[in-house]
Protein backbone atom coordinates (compact mmCIF):
# COMPACT_ATOMS: atom_id res chain seq x y z
CA UNK A 1 0.00 0.00 0.00
CA UNK A 2 1.46 3.35 -1.21
CA UNK A 3 1.19 5.78 1.60
CA UNK A 4 1.70 9.59 0.91
CA UNK A 5 2.65 11.76 3.39
CA UNK A 6 3.45 14.81 4.04
CA UNK A 7 6.05 16.14 6.90
CA UNK A 8 6.69 19.85 8.06
CA UNK A 9 9.50 21.32 10.01
CA UNK A 10 8.94 24.15 12.53
CA UNK A 11 11.37 26.67 14.15
CA UNK A 12 15.09 25.91 15.31
CA UNK A 13 14.51 22.24 13.80
CA UNK A 14 13.49 23.86 10.71
CA UNK A 15 16.90 26.13 10.26
CA UNK A 16 19.02 23.47 11.59
CA UNK A 17 17.25 20.93 8.71
CA UNK A 18 17.26 23.37 6.45
CA UNK A 19 13.73 22.74 4.95
CA UNK A 20 10.34 23.12 6.07
CA UNK A 21 8.49 20.19 4.53
CA UNK A 22 8.79 16.96 2.91
CA UNK A 23 6.47 15.27 0.70
CA UNK A 24 6.86 11.57 1.39
CA UNK A 25 5.22 8.83 -1.25
CA UNK A 26 6.05 5.45 0.09
CA UNK A 27 4.89 1.35 0.80
CA UNK A 28 3.29 1.27 4.22
CA UNK A 29 2.73 1.30 6.97
CA UNK A 30 4.58 3.64 9.29
CA UNK A 31 5.64 5.12 12.44
CA UNK A 32 5.94 8.76 13.41
CA UNK A 33 9.36 8.01 14.08
CA UNK A 34 9.78 6.00 10.73
CA UNK A 35 7.93 9.09 9.05
CA UNK A 36 11.19 11.20 10.09
CA UNK A 37 13.79 8.31 9.28
CA UNK A 38 12.38 7.78 5.81
CA UNK A 39 12.63 11.60 5.35
CA UNK A 40 16.06 12.25 7.13
CA UNK A 41 17.86 9.40 5.56
CA UNK A 42 17.91 7.36 8.42
CA UNK A 43 19.26 10.40 11.05
CA UNK A 44 18.30 9.60 14.05
CA UNK A 45 15.37 12.23 15.56
CA UNK A 46 16.85 14.97 17.72
CA UNK A 47 16.29 14.92 21.66
CA UNK A 48 12.99 16.64 22.95
CA UNK A 49 11.64 16.39 19.34
CA UNK A 50 7.70 16.65 20.22
CA UNK A 51 5.63 15.19 16.59
CA UNK A 52 2.12 15.94 15.96
CA UNK A 53 0.11 13.60 13.27
CA UNK A 54 -3.07 16.20 11.56
CA UNK A 55 -2.40 18.66 14.01
CA UNK A 56 -2.59 16.53 17.26
CA UNK A 57 0.19 15.78 19.53
CA UNK A 58 1.50 12.31 18.81
CA UNK A 59 3.54 9.53 20.11
CA UNK A 60 6.41 8.25 17.98
CA UNK A 61 5.28 4.93 18.02
CA UNK A 62 1.67 6.31 16.25
CA UNK A 63 0.90 4.65 13.23
CA UNK A 64 0.73 7.21 10.48
CA UNK A 65 -2.20 6.74 7.46
CA UNK A 66 -1.71 7.69 3.84
CA UNK A 67 -3.14 11.36 3.72
CA UNK A 68 -1.05 12.37 6.93
CA UNK A 69 0.41 15.32 7.71
CA UNK A 70 3.45 15.03 10.34
CA UNK A 71 5.07 17.49 12.05
CA UNK A 72 7.89 17.47 14.08
CA UNK A 73 9.09 20.75 16.35
CA UNK A 74 11.25 21.75 19.53
CA UNK A 75 9.69 22.26 22.71
CA UNK A 76 7.16 25.24 22.76
CA UNK A 77 7.99 28.81 24.31
CA UNK A 78 5.02 30.98 23.60
CA UNK A 79 2.73 32.96 25.72
CA UNK B 1 -14.86 31.16 22.75
CA UNK B 2 -12.46 32.49 20.62
CA UNK B 3 -8.79 31.78 19.85
CA UNK B 4 -7.06 34.97 17.30
CA UNK B 5 -3.66 34.81 15.90
CA UNK B 6 -2.81 37.85 15.05
CA UNK B 7 0.14 38.79 12.95
CA UNK B 8 0.39 42.53 14.19
CA UNK B 9 0.60 44.03 17.31
CA UNK B 10 -2.88 43.97 19.36
CA UNK B 11 -4.95 46.48 21.50
CA UNK B 12 -5.46 43.91 25.03
CA UNK B 13 -8.52 46.06 26.43
CA UNK B 14 -9.81 46.69 22.48
CA UNK B 15 -9.98 42.65 21.86
CA UNK B 16 -11.69 41.91 25.21
CA UNK B 17 -14.34 44.88 24.70
CA UNK B 18 -14.56 43.91 21.04
CA UNK B 19 -15.60 40.51 22.33
CA UNK B 20 -17.61 40.68 25.44
CA UNK B 21 -19.89 43.32 23.26
CA UNK B 22 -20.24 40.95 20.27
CA UNK B 23 -21.25 38.11 23.70
CA UNK B 24 -24.42 39.51 24.79
CA UNK B 25 -25.54 36.58 26.87
CA UNK B 26 -22.55 37.66 29.07
CA UNK B 27 -24.72 41.55 30.23
CA UNK B 28 -25.72 41.47 33.73
CA UNK B 29 -24.19 37.97 34.20
CA UNK B 30 -20.13 38.17 34.09
CA UNK B 31 -19.29 39.43 37.52
CA UNK B 32 -15.64 37.67 37.55
CA UNK B 33 -13.25 38.64 34.91
CA UNK B 34 -9.93 37.47 34.92
CA UNK B 35 -7.19 39.28 32.26
CA UNK B 36 -3.38 37.44 31.42
CA UNK B 37 -1.41 39.81 29.22
CA UNK B 38 1.80 38.52 28.68
CA UNK B 39 4.32 41.47 27.38
CA UNK B 40 7.63 41.40 25.77
CA UNK B 41 10.54 42.25 27.17
CA UNK B 42 13.59 43.99 26.89
CA UNK B 43 15.98 41.79 29.06
CA UNK B 44 16.02 38.06 28.87
CA UNK B 45 18.37 35.64 30.72
CA UNK B 46 21.04 38.26 31.65
CA UNK B 47 20.57 39.85 27.76
CA UNK B 48 19.77 42.60 26.36
CA UNK B 49 17.03 41.45 24.23
CA UNK B 50 15.75 43.98 21.11
CA UNK B 51 13.11 42.20 19.37
CA UNK B 52 11.83 38.51 19.22
CA UNK B 53 10.33 36.57 16.22
CA UNK B 54 7.19 34.55 16.98
CA UNK B 55 6.66 31.45 14.50
CA UNK B 56 3.29 29.28 14.66
CA UNK B 57 1.88 26.09 13.19
CA UNK B 58 -1.13 27.66 11.41
CA UNK B 59 -4.19 25.19 11.86
CA UNK B 60 -2.42 23.07 14.71
CA UNK B 61 -1.93 26.35 16.89
CA UNK B 62 -5.75 27.75 16.95
CA UNK B 63 -6.71 24.26 17.09
CA UNK B 64 -4.85 23.19 19.97
CA UNK B 65 -5.57 26.92 21.67
CA UNK B 66 -9.59 25.89 21.42
CA UNK B 67 -9.24 22.48 22.81
CA UNK B 68 -7.44 24.22 25.76
CA UNK B 69 -10.34 26.33 26.32
CA UNK B 70 -12.44 23.34 25.71
CA UNK B 71 -10.69 21.83 28.63
CA UNK B 72 -11.17 24.73 31.19
CA UNK B 73 -14.93 24.86 30.24
CA UNK B 74 -14.91 21.46 31.43
CA UNK B 75 -13.35 21.92 34.75
CA UNK B 76 -14.92 25.47 35.68
CA UNK B 77 -18.06 27.27 35.23
CA UNK B 78 -17.06 29.61 32.81
CA UNK B 79 -18.93 32.04 30.72
CA UNK B 80 -16.21 32.20 28.13
CA UNK B 81 -13.11 32.41 27.06
CA UNK B 82 -10.85 34.76 24.63
CA UNK B 83 -7.53 33.82 23.53
CA UNK B 84 -5.42 36.35 21.28
CA UNK B 85 -1.58 35.48 20.69
CA UNK B 86 1.14 37.48 18.21
CA UNK B 87 3.30 36.01 15.77
CA UNK B 88 5.25 37.76 13.65
CA UNK B 89 8.18 39.98 14.36
CA UNK B 90 7.64 41.39 18.13
CA UNK B 91 8.91 44.55 20.09
CA UNK B 92 9.29 45.16 23.53
CA UNK B 93 6.44 46.44 25.68
CA UNK B 94 4.07 45.23 23.32
CA UNK B 95 1.55 42.21 24.10
CA UNK B 96 2.29 38.54 23.26
CA UNK B 97 -0.35 37.10 24.64
CA UNK B 98 -3.86 37.40 25.96
CA UNK B 99 -6.04 35.26 27.77
CA UNK B 100 -9.30 37.03 29.55
CA UNK B 101 -11.91 34.70 30.96
CA UNK B 102 -15.35 35.92 32.14
CA UNK B 103 -17.72 33.80 34.52
CA UNK B 104 -20.73 34.85 37.66
CA UNK B 105 -17.99 33.65 40.38
CA UNK B 106 -14.31 35.05 40.52
CA UNK B 107 -12.60 31.45 41.75
CA UNK B 108 -13.75 29.79 38.27
CA UNK B 109 -12.48 33.09 36.43
CA UNK B 110 -8.95 32.91 38.02
CA UNK B 111 -8.78 29.25 37.53
CA UNK B 112 -9.69 28.84 34.14
CA UNK B 113 -7.85 31.53 33.00
CA UNK B 114 -4.50 30.15 34.87
CA UNK B 115 -4.92 26.67 33.63
CA UNK B 116 -5.22 27.99 30.10
CA UNK B 117 -2.18 30.54 30.04
CA UNK B 118 0.15 27.00 31.34
CA UNK B 119 -1.74 24.87 29.14
CA UNK B 120 -0.72 27.56 26.50
CA UNK B 121 2.87 28.27 27.41
CA UNK B 122 3.16 24.64 27.79
CA UNK B 123 1.50 22.86 25.09
CA UNK B 124 0.55 25.05 22.55
CA UNK B 125 2.74 25.26 19.28
CA UNK B 126 4.71 28.80 19.34
CA UNK B 127 8.21 29.28 18.99
CA UNK B 128 9.78 32.58 19.80
CA UNK B 129 13.65 33.45 18.50
CA UNK B 130 15.05 36.63 20.10
CA UNK B 131 17.46 39.01 18.75
CA UNK B 132 19.51 40.30 21.47
CA UNK B 133 21.14 43.79 21.23
CA UNK B 134 24.54 42.53 20.27
CA UNK B 135 22.30 41.14 16.79
CA UNK B 136 22.83 37.80 17.68
CA UNK B 137 19.84 35.90 17.83
CA UNK B 138 19.34 33.13 19.80
CA UNK B 139 15.90 30.68 19.71
CA UNK B 140 14.41 29.73 23.34
CA UNK B 141 15.29 26.57 24.85
CA UNK B 142 12.12 26.01 26.74
CA UNK B 143 9.84 27.77 29.05
CA UNK B 144 9.93 28.47 32.53
CA UNK B 145 7.22 27.94 35.47
CA UNK B 146 6.56 31.63 35.62
CA UNK B 147 8.54 32.44 39.45
CA UNK B 148 10.96 35.22 39.36
CA UNK B 149 12.87 33.21 42.48
CA UNK B 150 12.45 29.80 41.03
CA UNK C 1 1.17 51.03 44.85
CA UNK C 2 -1.93 52.75 44.23
CA UNK C 3 -5.90 52.59 45.49
CA UNK C 4 -8.59 54.34 44.60
CA UNK C 5 -11.92 54.63 45.88
CA UNK C 6 -14.40 55.97 42.80
CA UNK C 7 -17.77 57.48 43.79
CA UNK C 8 -18.68 57.09 40.26
CA UNK C 9 -18.21 54.77 37.69
CA UNK C 10 -15.00 53.91 36.11
CA UNK C 11 -13.46 52.93 33.21
CA UNK C 12 -11.36 49.87 33.87
CA UNK C 13 -8.86 50.00 31.11
CA UNK C 14 -8.30 53.65 31.57
CA UNK C 15 -7.40 53.08 35.19
CA UNK C 16 -5.00 50.46 33.96
CA UNK C 17 -3.23 52.34 30.98
CA UNK C 18 -3.00 55.24 33.00
CA UNK C 19 -1.27 54.16 35.98
CA UNK C 20 1.10 51.62 33.69
CA UNK C 21 1.85 54.87 31.85
CA UNK C 22 2.82 56.59 35.11
CA UNK C 23 5.21 54.46 36.46
CA UNK C 24 8.31 54.44 34.05
CA UNK C 25 9.59 51.35 35.76
CA UNK C 26 7.77 48.95 34.12
CA UNK C 27 8.55 49.95 30.66
CA UNK C 28 9.94 47.10 28.90
CA UNK C 29 10.14 45.10 32.14
CA UNK C 30 6.58 44.04 33.35
CA UNK C 31 6.17 40.70 31.23
CA UNK C 32 3.01 39.90 32.90
CA UNK C 33 -0.13 41.67 33.55
CA UNK C 34 -2.80 40.15 35.47
CA UNK C 35 -5.72 42.06 35.96
CA UNK C 36 -8.86 40.97 37.75
CA UNK C 37 -12.44 43.19 37.36
CA UNK C 38 -15.37 42.61 39.65
CA UNK C 39 -18.80 43.43 37.61
CA UNK C 40 -22.25 44.17 39.26
CA UNK C 41 -24.56 41.46 37.97
CA UNK C 42 -28.30 41.49 38.00
CA UNK C 43 -29.16 38.71 39.97
CA UNK C 44 -28.14 37.49 43.51
CA UNK C 45 -28.78 34.84 45.13
CA UNK C 46 -31.96 33.70 43.13
CA UNK C 47 -33.37 37.56 42.84
CA UNK C 48 -33.29 40.22 40.31
CA UNK C 49 -31.03 43.20 41.49
CA UNK C 50 -31.46 46.69 39.92
CA UNK C 51 -28.87 48.43 41.93
CA UNK C 52 -26.70 48.45 44.93
CA UNK C 53 -25.31 50.59 47.24
CA UNK C 54 -22.07 50.36 48.31
CA UNK C 55 -20.58 51.70 51.56
CA UNK C 56 -16.90 52.02 52.91
CA UNK C 57 -15.14 53.44 55.66
CA UNK C 58 -13.33 56.38 54.24
CA UNK C 59 -9.78 56.24 55.97
CA UNK C 60 -9.59 52.56 57.28
CA UNK C 61 -10.88 51.12 53.81
CA UNK C 62 -7.58 52.64 52.00
CA UNK C 63 -5.39 51.46 54.48
CA UNK C 64 -6.67 49.00 54.68
CA UNK C 65 -6.19 48.09 51.13
CA UNK C 66 -2.67 48.99 51.07
CA UNK C 67 -1.48 47.25 54.22
CA UNK C 68 -2.93 44.23 51.52
CA UNK C 69 -0.91 45.44 48.50
CA UNK C 70 2.08 45.18 50.74
CA UNK C 71 1.21 41.90 52.09
CA UNK C 72 1.50 40.57 48.77
CA UNK C 73 4.33 42.97 47.99
CA UNK C 74 6.46 41.24 50.78
CA UNK C 75 5.36 37.51 49.47
CA UNK C 76 6.05 37.69 45.58
CA UNK C 77 7.89 39.39 43.19
CA UNK C 78 5.90 42.01 41.82
CA UNK C 79 6.84 45.37 40.02
CA UNK C 80 3.24 47.37 41.04
CA UNK C 81 -0.17 46.83 41.68
CA UNK C 82 -3.11 49.51 41.69
CA UNK C 83 -6.53 48.61 43.34
CA UNK C 84 -9.58 50.48 41.86
CA UNK C 85 -13.08 50.54 44.09
CA UNK C 86 -16.70 51.81 43.83
CA UNK C 87 -18.40 53.51 46.30
CA UNK C 88 -22.17 54.80 45.80
CA UNK C 89 -24.84 53.88 43.67
CA UNK C 90 -23.50 51.37 41.40
CA UNK C 91 -25.99 49.76 38.40
CA UNK C 92 -25.87 45.92 36.57
CA UNK C 93 -22.92 45.65 34.44
CA UNK C 94 -20.76 48.56 36.15
CA UNK C 95 -17.39 47.81 37.25
CA UNK C 96 -16.91 46.87 41.37
CA UNK C 97 -13.62 46.55 41.44
CA UNK C 98 -10.52 46.81 39.86
CA UNK C 99 -7.80 45.00 40.77
CA UNK C 100 -4.08 45.38 38.52
CA UNK C 101 -0.57 43.67 39.22
CA UNK C 102 2.74 43.84 37.21
CA UNK C 103 5.35 41.60 37.67
CA UNK C 104 8.29 39.95 35.67
CA UNK C 105 6.79 37.01 35.37
CA UNK C 106 3.02 35.29 35.34
CA UNK C 107 3.45 33.28 38.55
CA UNK C 108 3.89 36.07 40.57
CA UNK C 109 1.54 38.59 38.75
CA UNK C 110 -1.29 35.70 38.90
CA UNK C 111 -0.86 34.64 42.97
CA UNK C 112 -0.55 38.21 43.88
CA UNK C 113 -3.59 39.41 42.50
CA UNK C 114 -5.39 36.24 43.51
CA UNK C 115 -4.28 36.96 46.93
CA UNK C 116 -4.76 41.22 46.71
CA UNK C 117 -8.92 40.21 45.43
CA UNK C 118 -9.60 37.35 48.24
CA UNK C 119 -7.96 39.65 50.89
CA UNK C 120 -9.98 42.67 49.61
CA UNK C 121 -13.28 40.32 50.19
CA UNK C 122 -12.79 38.96 53.17
CA UNK C 123 -11.08 42.06 54.86
CA UNK C 124 -11.66 45.40 53.18
CA UNK C 125 -13.86 47.24 54.83
CA UNK C 126 -16.85 47.71 52.51
CA UNK C 127 -20.82 47.18 52.17
CA UNK C 128 -22.85 46.19 50.11
CA UNK C 129 -26.81 46.89 50.03
CA UNK C 130 -29.31 45.33 46.71
CA UNK C 131 -31.80 47.24 45.86
CA UNK C 132 -34.10 44.55 43.98
CA UNK C 133 -36.51 44.43 41.13
CA UNK C 134 -39.02 43.93 43.52
CA UNK C 135 -38.21 47.28 45.67
CA UNK C 136 -36.79 45.42 48.57
CA UNK C 137 -33.94 46.29 50.10
CA UNK C 138 -30.99 43.89 51.54
CA UNK C 139 -27.81 43.98 52.75
CA UNK C 140 -25.10 41.27 51.91
CA UNK C 141 -24.56 39.08 55.09
CA UNK C 142 -21.21 37.91 53.61
CA UNK C 143 -18.59 37.40 50.92
CA UNK C 144 -18.96 33.41 49.28
CA UNK C 145 -15.58 31.35 48.30
CA UNK C 146 -16.28 32.65 44.86
CA UNK C 147 -17.29 29.15 43.26
CA UNK C 148 -20.55 28.67 41.15
CA UNK C 149 -20.24 24.97 42.57
CA UNK C 150 -20.22 25.27 46.12
CA UNK D 1 -8.35 59.89 83.42
CA UNK D 2 -10.65 60.98 81.17
CA UNK D 3 -11.14 59.54 77.75
CA UNK D 4 -12.50 61.09 74.53
CA UNK D 5 -13.41 58.35 72.18
CA UNK D 6 -15.17 58.76 69.13
CA UNK D 7 -17.43 55.97 68.23
CA UNK D 8 -18.66 55.38 64.60
CA UNK D 9 -20.88 52.50 63.45
CA UNK D 10 -21.61 51.18 60.05
CA UNK D 11 -23.91 49.41 56.83
CA UNK D 12 -26.60 47.17 58.80
CA UNK D 13 -25.22 48.31 61.93
CA UNK D 14 -25.56 51.90 61.43
CA UNK D 15 -28.97 51.42 60.23
CA UNK D 16 -30.28 49.40 63.19
CA UNK D 17 -28.65 51.72 66.13
CA UNK D 18 -30.12 54.85 63.86
CA UNK D 19 -27.16 56.83 64.39
CA UNK D 20 -23.51 56.74 62.86
CA UNK D 21 -21.64 57.98 65.35
CA UNK D 22 -21.39 58.75 69.02
CA UNK D 23 -18.79 60.84 70.84
CA UNK D 24 -18.08 59.55 74.68
CA UNK D 25 -16.71 61.08 77.22
CA UNK D 26 -16.12 58.86 80.02
CA UNK D 27 -13.34 57.84 82.88
CA UNK D 28 -11.29 55.56 81.61
CA UNK D 29 -9.46 52.96 81.38
CA UNK D 30 -11.84 51.05 78.87
CA UNK D 31 -11.58 48.20 76.18
CA UNK D 32 -13.31 48.02 72.76
CA UNK D 33 -16.10 46.15 74.36
CA UNK D 34 -17.05 48.39 76.93
CA UNK D 35 -16.85 51.55 74.62
CA UNK D 36 -20.07 49.26 72.93
CA UNK D 37 -21.37 49.05 76.25
CA UNK D 38 -20.85 52.66 77.01
CA UNK D 39 -22.24 53.64 74.14
CA UNK D 40 -24.76 51.35 73.92
CA UNK D 41 -26.70 51.65 77.52
CA UNK D 42 -25.10 48.29 77.88
CA UNK D 43 -27.30 46.54 75.35
CA UNK D 44 -24.72 43.25 74.30
CA UNK D 45 -22.68 43.70 70.70
CA UNK D 46 -24.32 41.92 68.15
CA UNK D 47 -23.18 38.63 66.85
CA UNK D 48 -20.61 38.98 64.11
CA UNK D 49 -19.72 42.08 64.81
CA UNK D 50 -16.14 43.46 63.92
CA UNK D 51 -13.89 46.08 65.34
CA UNK D 52 -11.53 48.33 64.65
CA UNK D 53 -9.67 51.04 66.40
CA UNK D 54 -7.76 54.10 64.74
CA UNK D 55 -9.03 52.02 61.24
CA UNK D 56 -7.16 48.90 62.40
CA UNK D 57 -9.11 45.82 62.99
CA UNK D 58 -9.07 45.07 66.86
CA UNK D 59 -10.09 42.62 69.25
CA UNK D 60 -13.03 43.50 71.50
CA UNK D 61 -10.87 43.25 74.93
CA UNK D 62 -8.17 45.41 73.21
CA UNK D 63 -7.34 48.76 75.49
CA UNK D 64 -8.27 51.73 73.75
CA UNK D 65 -6.72 55.35 74.43
CA UNK D 66 -7.79 58.82 74.97
CA UNK D 67 -8.38 60.31 71.48
CA UNK D 68 -8.80 56.93 69.98
CA UNK D 69 -11.63 56.23 66.71
CA UNK D 70 -13.71 53.00 67.93
CA UNK D 71 -15.36 51.76 64.56
CA UNK D 72 -17.89 48.93 64.92
CA UNK D 73 -19.40 47.28 61.61
CA UNK D 74 -21.13 43.88 60.14
CA UNK D 75 -18.81 41.19 57.92
CA UNK D 76 -17.27 43.12 55.15
CA UNK D 77 -18.93 42.06 51.55
CA UNK D 78 -16.94 44.48 49.19
CA UNK D 79 -15.16 43.28 45.62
Amino acid sequence: MTMSIKVRYFASLKESLGRAEDDLEFSGPATVKEVWERANAGKPLPDHILAAVNMDYAQLNNAVRDGDEVAFFPPVTGG
Amino acid sequence: MAVKICADSFEPWQEVQQYRNSAKKMAGKSGATAIFIGMMRDVNEGDAVKGMMLEHYPGMTEKHLEKIIAQAQQQWQILDALVVHRTGTVLPDEPIVLVAVWAVHRGDAYDANRYIMEALKSTAPFWKKELLKSDAERWLKKNTDGYASS
